[in-house]
């Protein structure tokens, strides 16, 4: 942990909440497809907590974040409900999206969340397009384009950092590197340093251990800042992982990932775990006091969930609307 | 009434909600000082400056992908797509996010912009700038599509286009760009979803889009020489698809061509084809014919590709011979 | 005979043909170790390599085009495009350059690359991992486009595909890939353009592609306790398409449905529609029925997604209601 | 100029004759245009001459190239004819293509060109799948892929050179920087260092004076039997001028060019002036001997526009021919 700053207990306590509301959230959902509630598949969060609330954190309602295949995390982050979460993942009328959009299309218009998305690096041009639209509205507002070390595949990606360089706009592009993309390793998709894929475009770049949420959202707030000055755009690369497999369903992974790999992330380097030894080492919060919060989070996630499952479908004559608005 | 080309009806619509609207913005390439490769926005960068016509680099996808963000988040974006063929690139900004994301959010969110291309052969531009790509995107559910068939027509719907609160494309030809027509001094919209009869007509309908309402037109000219009378429609819009004015007509005269420059197969001609005989089956006399671009990419040499495309002579004897009878079974 | 699944299937057609020819490689993402997240790959990179079966990063559009380039010196690849959803990202490559390089060339370069993808809703996948895109490749001239309605033909398909010195594109069934059907163990090939004649019938003609001939035969068999005879064809390959099979059949007939899980508007239905009445006109009963998906992007909720596809049910009472003469106007 | 080494005065004299025929066949393409004659518009590679011919030089007739809109200097240095090329241009059923393709496919199978392309950036893809063929059959031919500044905006080349740079294939990405792309200036298209583009993804780039067509030949002979060696991926920008418009009708292009800026470059900087120069001064050859060359090229080009006048066009049956194989 970088920073020790216990006047601001509140905030630290807040990101310590969300990240564990993040937990509990993605516990639920494996839990639901473990038990064939939820229809599709659907990929976990856990473990990359820290990057989602650390740079969340450092953002106002008006900013917007675009999200990923893997958005769960964004979505809470940036302030969604349990409940109109859940009634989505479960195709439900009282969801975010109206049970339209399911886990990867998940948005939150009213929080600045834009949207999951299920075209890897889809959301880049998005992204940068709230940006520009800010920009060209007078407004201050911010936004983050959340996306994997995958993404960095994708041409589109290049064309709108060039965009967003040469413009001036006030997007983050926020790089989760979790090592893998699907069942591939980062270095065998990805050729170069990860940062240099930003600053051959005049891009002022950043590497940064996602694990840590104190760090990470030191670094957003300072940035943030900055593009809100119109200083931007910025990258930032995220060094972190994903506990379980690419989705709910890829349990046996041996074959692409060490289990020695998992234990080690798993046990040295969870966010939560280690904020919270931190909190109570600075005195912030006795462990039995995490331990209570974590509890009432856990009991949100299952009563939201129990609320979903009972929640009733969309009706069949809304299959035809929202097509065209 | 005064004439202008289907460039200046262009340039007015746009310049006109520009002025009206403050959250509209034209982005593409060339499109600031040299106003397109085409001329046809030359002007309005000095009225409404660089922030509001802004130059991107070639990169299709990104400045695609740019607009729908945009459109999400309060402004109203008209991409302008130097060609028709480019469409290729950005089909995933276009039909993966634009197009679905109204549906895919419940109904919150929405991305009111507006993708202007062309499309046409016979300028001797080759297969990869002569391409009439409606057809695709209409097969995807969220986008509007507009042909604008004259000056009059473009500009009606273009400002139309700029206020809708959907994706919509629209696809002007090329070779109409110099070509005048009457458009009144006052404001006018043409509303999506209501085709035009063109020409009234008793013994044949001939549907034309875009490019080919003219070719229509101008077969109407040769029929009417040989007595035969045809009316003329132009659904100008082909998503929505103004299905009642069609089949008026073709309960009328019980026969049909439908004219579109995308390739015959898996195009335009044959869902408006397969409409008709659909709607008006027991008033047909004989099958819909179809007429659209060969099925070949377009080629560059002008004595193959003039080949390509339908013209008002091979459109009339098509016509004739359905009126005659000759056209019992399959072309 | 034995009987193994469409996936097993595809696997045996790509590692046959990869013994013959050395020129063929393949890739994708996670083809090699993973063998594709559904596992279809599976052994291949083992047998043949990771020169020959390449993971490729995610750049759907970087590594078809590297498949077109491949493809004009000498090697014939075969691209995995993981979700038929992404070919919007790979148009430009395969539409654009690999469908147009032997015309432009003037016969003189040729693009022997297959593209294999799928097709299919039902998966609750939702709007962008659900489509059935084939009808926008079938519109674009120099792609064929191959849809494989079981194992059986999945693996002769293929394997046509795979020696067939055009740009092809097959599109599995994603619903169907752990579905089995009897498959000899000696070589065998599925010529292109040659419909299958999957059940014969009398009263009505149901053709049905790729994951719709199952739908079309299940309608077939409750129509069969109604005393109504289907005769079920499977075009096999839309481009080329064998007209003929499916004209012959209904002017035996003179009723079709058409059905396919593209979305209806602008699609495959509209292009078979169109041809069955230009060819059979006089023989038409009444008008050719089309049955595809919603013009709605596929919604997540099973509740609405299981309403956007044609059903058994659904098409056995469209063609009810066709031969009991019901259907006089439009539906 | 960089190197003087007259015991290869055959191969200079080979560079020099083969700008000129780029020149000549431009000028008289130029001449078809203005005397509406051809059919379309072209883009006149006049300018970039030593780019063209300093690549090509150093490769063998089984390399391979790709090309551009701005593809008959390419197609000239790899070897084409004059004859075959203006029937092409005219539509004509003997040129390269049958006439089918025209100026902006002009394609030349058997010297290895892989064709000009209308897409901007459309060859990257093509180029790099070219050189995996090579490498995957066992094949020493490398492959170059023309593209001008502009194409550095196309996503398309980013994910192509990351997959050339992962599996270390024998491709050359050259990069003509000839200041514009149509309309527009380069800095208003690109951020950052042109080279940076390259070296994010590994890649060894160089930065070179494209007028000077044996500091090219000299770095390209270098770059081709590394990359023959297996040691490629390498990137080159070529910073060169275009002597005309974008295309044959960009005729008042003051207002995105000043007319000074395209006199230096004429006077100043020309390919194939300068060379001449070279040549004289090295002995190499007479001023009167290249005078005679070069008109004896002229009178090629102006040969080969009067009987590809005169050729035939393709047959009306042919125009769905070639669609399959
Ligand atoms: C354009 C596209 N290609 C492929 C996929 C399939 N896919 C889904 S997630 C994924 C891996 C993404 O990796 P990364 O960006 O690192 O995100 P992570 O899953 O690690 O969070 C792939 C290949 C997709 N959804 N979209
Ligand atoms: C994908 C695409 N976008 C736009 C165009 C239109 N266009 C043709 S050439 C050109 C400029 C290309 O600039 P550059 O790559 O620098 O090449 P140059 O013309 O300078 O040789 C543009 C925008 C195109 N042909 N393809
Ligand atoms: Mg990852
Ligand atoms: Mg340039």
């Amino acid at each position: 942990m970088t920073k020790k700053k216990t006047s601001n207990s509140e905030e630290y306590l807040r990101m310590y909440t969300q990240m564990a509301r993040i937990r509990a959230f993605e516990d639920q959902a494996n839990k639901l497809y473990l038990s064939a509630k939820m229809p599709g598949l659907t990929h976990m969060y856990s473990g990359q907590e820290a990057v989602a609330v650390g740079i969340c954190e450092a953002l106002k309602k008006t900013d917007h974040i675009t999200s990923t295949h893997r958005g769960h995390g964004h979505c809470v982050a940036k302030g969604a409900e349990f409940k109109q979460m859940f009634c989505e993942l479960l195709g439900k009328e009282e969801g975010y999206c109206r049970g339209k959009g399911g886990s990867m299309h998940i948005a939150d218009q009213a929080n600045g969340n834009l949207g999951a998305n299920a075209i890897v690096g889809g959301s880049a041009g998005i992204a940068t397009g709230a940006a520009l639209s800010a920009k060209n509205l007078g407004k201050d507002d911010v936004t983050v384009c959340f996306f994997g070390d995958g993404a960095l595949g994708q041409g589109l990606l290049y064309e709108v950092m060039n965009m967003a360089s040469l413009w001036s706009l006030p997007v983050i592009y926020a790089c989760e590197n979790n090592l893998y993309g699907e069942y591939t390793k980062v270095e065998e998709m990805a050729a170069g340093e990860l940062t240099g894929r930003a600053k051959a475009f005049g891009i002022e770049a950043f590497e940064l251990d996602g694990q840590d949420v104190l760090a990470v959202n030191n670094l957003s707030q300072k940035l943030v800042a900055r593009a809100r000055n119109g200083e931007g755009p910025f990258f930032i690369q995220l060094n972190t992982y994903r506990y379980h497999g690419h989705h709910v369903g890829d349990i046996n992974r041996e074959y692409y990932r060490p289990k020695d790999e998992e234990k080690y992330w798993k046990e040295e380097r969870d966010p939560i775990i280690n904020f919270g030894i931190w909190l109570a080492k600075e005195n912030i919060a006795t462990t039995a006091e995490l331990q209570t919060l974590r509890d009432q989070v856990n009991q949100d996630a299952a009563d939201a969930v129990a609320y979903a499952l009972d929640a009733s479908y969309p009706l069949a004559e809304e299959v035809d609307m929202h097509v065209f608005i | 009434m005064r004439s202008i080309t289907l460039s200046q009806a262009v340039n007015e619509a746009i310049a006109e909600e520009m002025r009206r609207d403050e959250t509209i913005f034209l982005l593409g390439e060339d499109v600031a000082e040299a106003g397109t490769p085409f001329k046809i926005l030359s002007g309005l960068v000095e009225e409404f400056g660089t922030s509001r016509i802004i130059d991107t680099p070639i990169s299709e996808p990104g400045f695609t992908g740019i607009a729908v963000g945009a459109a999400m988040t309060g402004s109203r974006p008209i991409v302008d797509l130097m060609f028709g063929d480019f469409l290729f690139l950005v089909m995933d900004q276009l039909c993966n996010q634009a197009a679905k994301t109204h549906y895919m959010s419940g109904g919150k969110l929405n991305v009111p912009m507006v993708l202007r291309t062309n499309l046409g052969a016979t300028r001797r531009s080759a297969a990869q700038h002569s391409q009439s790509l409606h057809a695709l995107v209409a097969h995807i559910p969220g986008v509007k599509v507009v042909l604008p068939s004259s000056a009059y027509e473009a500009k009606g719907l273009l400002k139309t286009a700029i206020r809708d609160n959907n994706p919509v494309v629209i696809f002007e030809d090329k070779l109409m760009y110099q070509d005048k027509s009457e458009v009144p001094e006052e404001e006018y919209l043409i509303p999506f979803g209501q085709a035009n009869i063109v020409r009234q007509g008793t013994d044949i309908t001939l549907v034309g889009t875009s490019s080919m309402v003219q070719v229509a037109e101008k077969a109407a000219d040769i029929l009417a020489k040989q007595g035969i009378s045809a009316e003329v429609i132009d659904p100008r819009t082909i998503v929505p698809l103004d299905e009642d004015t069609i089949l008026s007509s073709v309960r009328k005269t019980s026969r049909a061509i439908v004219i579109d420059e995308g390739h015959q197969s898996y195009g335009v001609t044959a869902e408006i084809a397969s409409r008709i005989s659909e709607g008006a089956f027991y008033h047909l006399d004989a099958p819909v014919q179809r007429m659209g671009a060969m099925d070949v990419p377009i080629p560059f040499s002008p004595a193959l590709e003039d080949l390509t495309v339908p013209t008002p002579e091979r459109v009339a004897i098509r016509a004739m011979a359905l009126v005659k009878g000759e056209l019992t079974y399959a072309i």
